[in-house]
């Protein structure tokens, strides 16, 4: 019975949580609650999965009442496996959090932290599994807002001017996203994102389209880093507090890029998008950038965690590309993607969070020597950084396989030229760190070897394992992000 | 489908392309957030002017009256109003708290105190 | 009819504000305008029929925004030290952006077109069936807490998120050992 | 400022009709403009004026920290309470109709009750940031 | 146990003994070369007890997991990869005793790390060996690259540092720039990347896109050191000697050719090969990288530098021998890879005898060594002269089908390159030998003495096995029938 409510509870339970902490006011309690809530949001989103995928998608009218009128919440299994994803990082986040959050952000703001983190995933949620266009930017409201504060609360005093930079250029891209949501909303007269889809050929006159998804496009841009947009991410990533930092990276961007998905196939279709409108190639064109650019950022960081943002950015461009593909096997590429890099990015921020509270810091110069202090964390943190490269036994490896085969099959071989000469970027900056953690000598006074506490080392090699499961075994997340990428290309019709 | 029929949007187009320059040309951080107001609020417009008919009402049902305006851009920009106080509260108390960790809000002397520290 | 006039008129005054905003670099004149562009924006959508939203905004725009800013100018100062700086490129931005929304909005219907998609499609419903299916007259209350309640619910957050964000970020630690539930 | 009695005064006959106002606003919302945000604004003014005249340190004693942080969760547990509620009487997340035998008499209820939610957690953070903000600057000693 | 049951074993042995040694650790060192010999000896017969099944055409497979749809990570054995197998791990045993006395001899710091590296190394070997599909081989292949950057980068130098970034750069960036595109666009021409007799391209590619595909293939195994991209496998000279023994004799270059003739034989097919023809641009480069190289090693006056660019034109055998596309030149390839492992080797632990006994490192400190270290030179003449071709040594059984098979395809060029190759690998080979014994050591030259005996004892054993291919050629000439012949 209860069942039937999961698409909403999923949101709610996270929802709840955050002022339930408020009012306990403890973070111990806190910490439980939040845990709690995750791992409930994991077992909801899993039933979802499994259901979806056996019967269908499944629409919720919240309120009873019928969509349009009302706001539908609609799983399918593209939504179902993002919102597993997320939930799922932010389980892992909020275990890894109990020690490090501890740590950096201490005292009596800490029970504070544990409900912020819940309205993010509640945000972030409720992004994925609403079918409704203006309740998508509520939600994204929710998680931006959230995700401003928990930056900020990074230690380092360029935590704050990040945050800010952060919510300037979030907010510029949520209003893009609402202007866009309200030339759509003009020219057809529904929110509802089923209804849209029915409704928007029919619309009289293709520039409000046009115009609608170019605004669309740059707003969710905006928050999930495509190139050029990308000015927050590092900053912010750097700088932010190593749990929130292993959290967004694996979940903000990557449900930003789940919901332009949703609105580029599901709403406006594959067809619209390559034979109307010029989007998908600028898109391309974007992506190849962001491979190529951001990842030789990446190169010249001298603090590990920046360069692992600006890896992001060049991350993003390969799930972007596979977007900009249009086709199915494309989207499903990139949707894989977002899964293995979600895991992978995630537990690479944790581990860089695990040396920066031993040795004090990220930078380079702290980093030394780091393969011999905490020779587990170093050693999970090369295999993280082989599947950023792509080197097959590992979850990077899939997605470029898959994604080298799609735009190979779409006609398009330059683009998977594109994301294997890119990868090559992905080598150098991981053998900045290889070398440097190995081959310089650890820093007069650094401490002596040991490992970080067993939660932060056990999560992070917990999720460094699934990114090798993943790898070995891969078939499960394509088989799973090719079920998405049909879903978003032909489900809400 | 005439010019003069769509003076609403030019008003949010205006009102828009001033907040996104303010926002990007200027400096301080508070005239950033004011900026980021006055984009905001070209939204505003955007939804309500459409959903106005000439001759209609306020959309409160009652005796005597058949044509109202729209309602449900009102809704829907009744949150948008609330998200961007929201918004304008956290930037806020986030300047006040650079302000207290750099000693200013100009975001030249923020880049230049960052570029010292590296 | 008199009412398109005066709307095209606050219209004027409004950006007028904005450009006397984006001139004026002493920061409390700054919030002052930023006050009257809130005022003349809830009398416009006041004359736009959005009565709940016009009340909105002056409590919200002229009232809460203008604390807060007061609030704030007198933590960090109230001068902009610097005039603009090349304003080229946000303007060549701003000034594309601004066109792609006049490309796009011709594709839309005129003003008050009573046959536009909006008017014909989903409000129907709330007007025509509304109070009867919720027993409120005020459609924007109907709408608001029960057709959309869950965006309310939704917007309660963001206001809650708010809320202990700034608690977050400028509660003070507690000195020396100081016990007791505030 | 603090000083003026024509202002305290003012202040002391005005701040029962602000939240006389506020309680109409709130209530009046099904049948005119207005509702649960409108009135936990002017709610939440109402304080900060007495707090203007008066001192923080007055509001604080009036209204403590501590009950508006208990505010701030409690609207967003209220209205996410009665979605749950409609899930528990049998209906969907945040279904008014089955709060009450009658549908439409549900809906009344359900609209009240999240009208309220909102207007408790939109004072509550009104004054929590008007609190930390004029705290600011001032004596730790008095801070939440 | 079941013969696939052997497999998978054969696969997690060297693994598992990889991590046996890691937990011995540097203070238990006996335990952990313990470890390390008893499961190279371990994997040795398990690689034997498959022999017989797989020589009367068992294939025993293992699949493992779906690595994506459709591509499972899957071992299949059958004989080209047993002969890999065998060769591998039976030097695993001799190089384990010769690495237990160079690295003790001189005092390497690190060994743990070397040991485990070193299993993890020919587990990964033996993982290409036994690969039933392209993908999974790729995955071993790579795995090979990853765990032997550590070998190469033994030391820590900043030589070292730099060698291993030429040698990690040019290994990841061919493979994944050639070698995985390949992959692919076969996985999308076929829809599968199993590994099948008479290949599994056939009728489905024309003759443009396979000369594409096969270069994309032939640069793409950077691994067989074909020119432009040979520079890695110098470079990698910066290590300790047993490590350049596992490069160029057990298990890297091997792999490199292995893939190559795996590829040509059940990728293409050599049946579909022929008949598409334009083989002609591979041929020309594996002959111009077989003189090229043999020219350069001519002139190196450092010994190791000299026997990384002779491994560079001996793989171009292999590759020219493949490029022609006959059963007999397959099976002077299959044949080649088995006798350069064993010639080379030798001449490898012959250079780390030297240089542990002696401290020398350059062709022109040899003069007169062969008086102080006689076995050592002995074994390194029998390598040598292997290298060169000659009888009664392995390396003429291979050479002679190689011949055979160019002459079969009237292909004269190869013929001359042959011919050519013979004669500058005499011209660097004899002279060293020459000097060993027949030149007077210089004045003030000590003389030294014999290396350590479980070094003596692995050259000894390695140039034995030189000489015994040739006397016994059947099983070899048997395994590599049954790759050729489909």
């Amino acid at each position: 019975m209860l069942a039937e409510h999961f698409p909403a509870l999923l949101v709610v339970t996270p929802l709840v949580a955050a002022p339930l902490i408020v009012v306990v006011r403890s973070a111990r309690a806190g910490w439980a609650m939040a845990l709690a809530a995750c791992l409930a949001a994991v077992l909801m989103a899993a039933q979802l999965l499994a259901r979806v995928a056996a019967s269908g998608p499944v629409s919720y009218a919240i309120g009873s009442w019928p969509p349009p009128w009302g706001i539908e919440y609609r799983v399918d299994a593209a939504s179902a496996l993002v919102a597993l994803l997320v939930s799922a990082i932010g389980t892992a986040s909020v275990v890894y959090a109990r020690r490090s959050a501890a740590a950096e952000i201490g005292g009596e703001r800490l029970y504070l932290f544990y409900a912020l983190m819940m309205l993010c995933l509640a945000g972030l949620l409720g992004m994925v599994v609403t079918g409704d266009a203006f309740n998508l930017f509520v939600f994204l409201e929710i998680s931006s807002l959230s995700t401003y504060v928990l930056v900020a609360l990074g230690r380092d005093r360029r935590a704050l001017t990040a945050s800010f930079q952060y919510l300037i250029l979030g907010t510029v891209g949520a209003t893009f996203y609402v202007m866009g949501v309200g030339i759509l909303y003009l020219a057809t007269g529904t929110l509802n994102l089923a209804d849209l889809a029915v409704r928007l050929p029919q619309a009289a006159d293709p520039r409000a389209a046009t115009v609608a998804i170019a605004f669309i496009t740059a707003g969710l841009g905006l928050k999930l880093a495509m190139f050029p947009l990308h000015a927050w991410l590092p900053g912010a990533y750097a700088h932010a507090p190593s749990a929130v930092s292993a959290f967004l990276a694996g979940t903000a961007t990557k449900v930003a890029i789940y919901a332009l998905a949703r609105i580029w196939f599901s709403v406006y279709g594959a067809d619209a998008l390559l034979r109307d409108i010029p989007v998908a190639p600028v898109l391309a064109a974007l992506s190849v950038a962001a491979a190529f650019i951001a990842s030789g950022a990446a190169i010249v960081q001298d603090d590990l965690k920046r360069m692992l943002a600006y890896s992001s950015v060049g991350q993003v461009g390969y799930i972007t590309l596979g977007l900009s593909l249009a086709t199915e096997p494309g989207v499903a590429a990139a949707i894989a993607h977002v899964v293995n890099h979600g895991v992978t990015k995630s537990a690479l921020f944790m581990l860089a969070g695990a040396m920066a509270l031993r040795l004090g810091g990220t930078r380079f110069s702290d980093l030394a020597g780091v393969g011999r202090t905490m020779p587990v964390i170093t050693f999970a943190f090369v295999i993280g950084g082989l599947s950023l490269i792509g080197v097959p036994g590992t979850a990077g490896f899939v997605t470029k396989w898959a994604l080298a085969g799609a735009a190979i099959r779409a006609g398009q071989p330059v683009f998977a030229a594109v994301v294997l000469l890119s990868s090559l970027l992905a080598v150098a900056y991981i053998w900045r760190f290889v070398e440097c953690a190995y081959f310089r000598e650890p820093p007069a006074g650094a401490p002596a070897p040991g490992e970080a506490p067993a939660s932060m080392t056990g999560t992070a090699l917990a999720l460094t394992a699934a990114v090798v499961a993943m790898g070995l075994h891969g078939a499960p997340v394509l088989g799973a992000a090719g079920r998405a990428a049909a879903a978003l290309m032909g489900g809400a019709r | 489908m005439s010019v003069a029929g769509h003076f609403g949007y030019w008003a949010t187009v205006f009102l828009m392309m001033a907040g996104l320059f303010i926002v990007i040309s200027r400096g301080n951080l508070v005239k950033k957030l004011v900026g980021l107001s006055i984009f905001q609020s070209s939204v505003y417009l955007l939804y309500i002017v459409p959903g106005k008919l000439v001759g209609g009402t306020v959309p409160i049902v009652g005796e005597g009256f058949t044509v109202y305006s729209n309602p449900l851009p009102h809704v829907l920009i009744l949150t948008a109003i609330v998200v961007g106080v929201a918004t304008l509260a956290l930037g806020l108390a986030i300047v006040v708290r650079i302000r207290e960790a750099y000693g200013t809000i100009e975001e030249d002397d923020l880049l230049a105190a960052d570029a010292r520290a590296d | 009819m008199i009412e398109t006039p005066g709307i095209a008129a606050l219209f004027v005054m409004l950006a007028a504000v904005a450009v006397a905003v984006a001139r004026q670099r002493n920061l409390f004149g700054v919030v002052v305008l930023t006050g009257t562009y809130s005022f003349l924006m809830a009398t416009a959508l006041a004359a736009l029929d959005a009565a709940d939203v016009a009340m909105t905004e002056a409590a919200v725009g002229a009232g809460i925004s203008t604390v807060l800013f007061l609030g704030a100018l007198n933590l960090v100062g109230s001068l902009e030290s610097k005039p603009m700086e090349r304003p080229w490129i946000p303007l060549v931005l701003s000034l594309f952006t601004g066109m792609l929304l006049v490309y796009g909005t011709y594709g839309l219907p005129a003003f008050s077109d009573p046959h536009a998609p909006i008017h014909t499609h989903v409000v129907p419903r709330y007007l025509q069936e509304g109070l009867a299916e919720t027993g409120v007259p005020n459609i924007v209350t109907a709408v608001l807490a029960s057709y959309r309640g869950y965006d309310t619910l939704g917007e309660t957050t963001v206001v809650f998120t708010a809320g202990i964000g700034v608690i977050t970020l400028l509660r003070r630690r507690r000195k020396k050992k100081e016990e007791g539930g505030s | 400022m603090r000083t003026d009695v024509i202002l305290r005064v003012v202040a002391k006959l005005l701040i029962p009709f602000a939240l006389m106002f506020a309680l109409y606003v709130q209530f009046h919302g099904d049948f005119g403009p207005g509702g649960g945000f409108q009135a936990g604004v002017i709610v939440a003014a109402a304080v900060i004026f007495y707090g203007v005249i008066y001192g923080l340190p007055a509001a604080r004693r009036a209204v403590p920290d501590r009950a508006v942080e208990l505010m701030v969760a409690a609207g967003v547990l209220l209205y996410a309470g009665v979605g749950v509620a409609g899930i528990l009487l049998g209906g969907n997340y945040l279904d008014y109709f089955v709060l009450a035998s009658d549908p439409v008499h549900g809906q009344h209820r359900g609209i009240f009750w999240v009208e309220a939610g909102v207007a408790i957690t939109v004072s509550g953070v009104m004054l929590k940031v008007f609190y930390l903000f004029a705290g600011r600057g001032r004596d730790p000693e008095d801070e939440a | 146990m079941s013969d696939a049951a052997f497999a998978l074993a054969a696969v997690a042995v060297p693994f598992a003994g990889a991590a046996l040694v890691a937990l011995a650790g540097e203070r238990r060192r006996d335990l952990r070369e313990a470890a390390t010999f008893a499961s190279a000896v371990m994997l040795f017969f398990l690689v034997v007890a498959l022999g017989p099944q797989v020589l009367s055409g068992g294939r025993p497979a293992v699949p493992l997991f779906d690595m994506v749809p459709g591509v499972a990570l899957a071992l299949q054995v059958e004989p080209l990869g047993w002969l890999f197998a065998a060769v591998a791990s039976s030097l695993w045993v001799v190089s384990s005793a010769y690495s237990i006395g160079y690295m003790r001899a001189n005092g390497e710091g690190r060994q743990t790390r070397f040991y485990a590296c070193f299993a993890g190394a020919i587990g990964a070997a033996i993982g290409i060996a036994f690969s039933a599909n392209l993908v999974t081989l790729f995955f071993f292949y790579e795995l090979l690259t990853l765990v032997t950057y550590p070998l190469v980068t033994h030391h820590g130098t900043d030589e070292a540092r730099r060698a291993g970034r030429v040698y990690l750069g040019i290994l990841l960036a061919t493979s994944i720039l050639f070698l995985l595109p390949a992959i692919v666009v076969t996985w999308i021409l076929t829809g599968t990347t199993d590994f099948r007799p008479g290949g599994i391209l056939g009728g489905r590619i024309d003759a443009a896109t396979a000369g594409v595909l096969l270069a994309l293939f032939m640069f793409g195994i950077g691994k067989a050191a074909l020119m432009p991209f040979h520079r890695w496998l110098p470079a990698a000279m910066v290590a300790p000697t047993p490590v350049s023994a596992l490069l160029h004799a057990v298990a890297v270059v091997k792999a490199g050719v292995f893939c190559v003739i795996k590829v040509i034989v059940y990728v293409f097919g050599i049946d579909t090969l022929a008949s598409l023809g334009g083989s002609a641009p591979f041929t020309a480069i594996a002959a111009f990288t077989l003189v090229a190289a043999s020219v350069v090693a001519l002139r190196a006056d450092n010994l190791k530098r000299r026997l990384a660019y002779s491994t560079v034109s001996q793989l171009a055998y292999v590759s020219l021998a493949c490029s022609l596309f006959t059963p007999a030149a397959i099976m002077g390839a299959t044949l080649h890879l088995v006798a350069h492992a064993f010639g080379k080797i030798t001449l490898f632990f012959a250079a780390g005898s030297i240089y542990t006994a002696a401290h020398k490192t350059e062709v022109s400190q040899l003069d007169g060594i062969g008086r102080a270290m006689p076995w050592t030179m002995a074994a390194f003449g029998v390598g040598a002269l292997s290298m060169i071709g000659l009888p009664p040594m392995a390396g003429f059984v291979s050479k002679w089908y190689i011949l055979s098979g160019a002459m079969a395809a009237r292909d004269w060029v190869v013929v001359a390159a042959l011919a050519a190759s013979t004669l500058l690998n005499a011209a660097y080979f004899l002279p060293i030998v020459y000097r060993a014994f027949f030149v007077a050591p210089a004045p003030g030259d000590s003389g030294g003495h014999e290396a350590p005996a479980p070094m003596v004892l692995a050259q000894v054993a390695t140039a034995g096995a030189c000489v015994a291919i040739f006397l016994f050629p059947g099983l070899a000439i048997a395994f590599a029938k049954a790759v050729a012949g489909g």
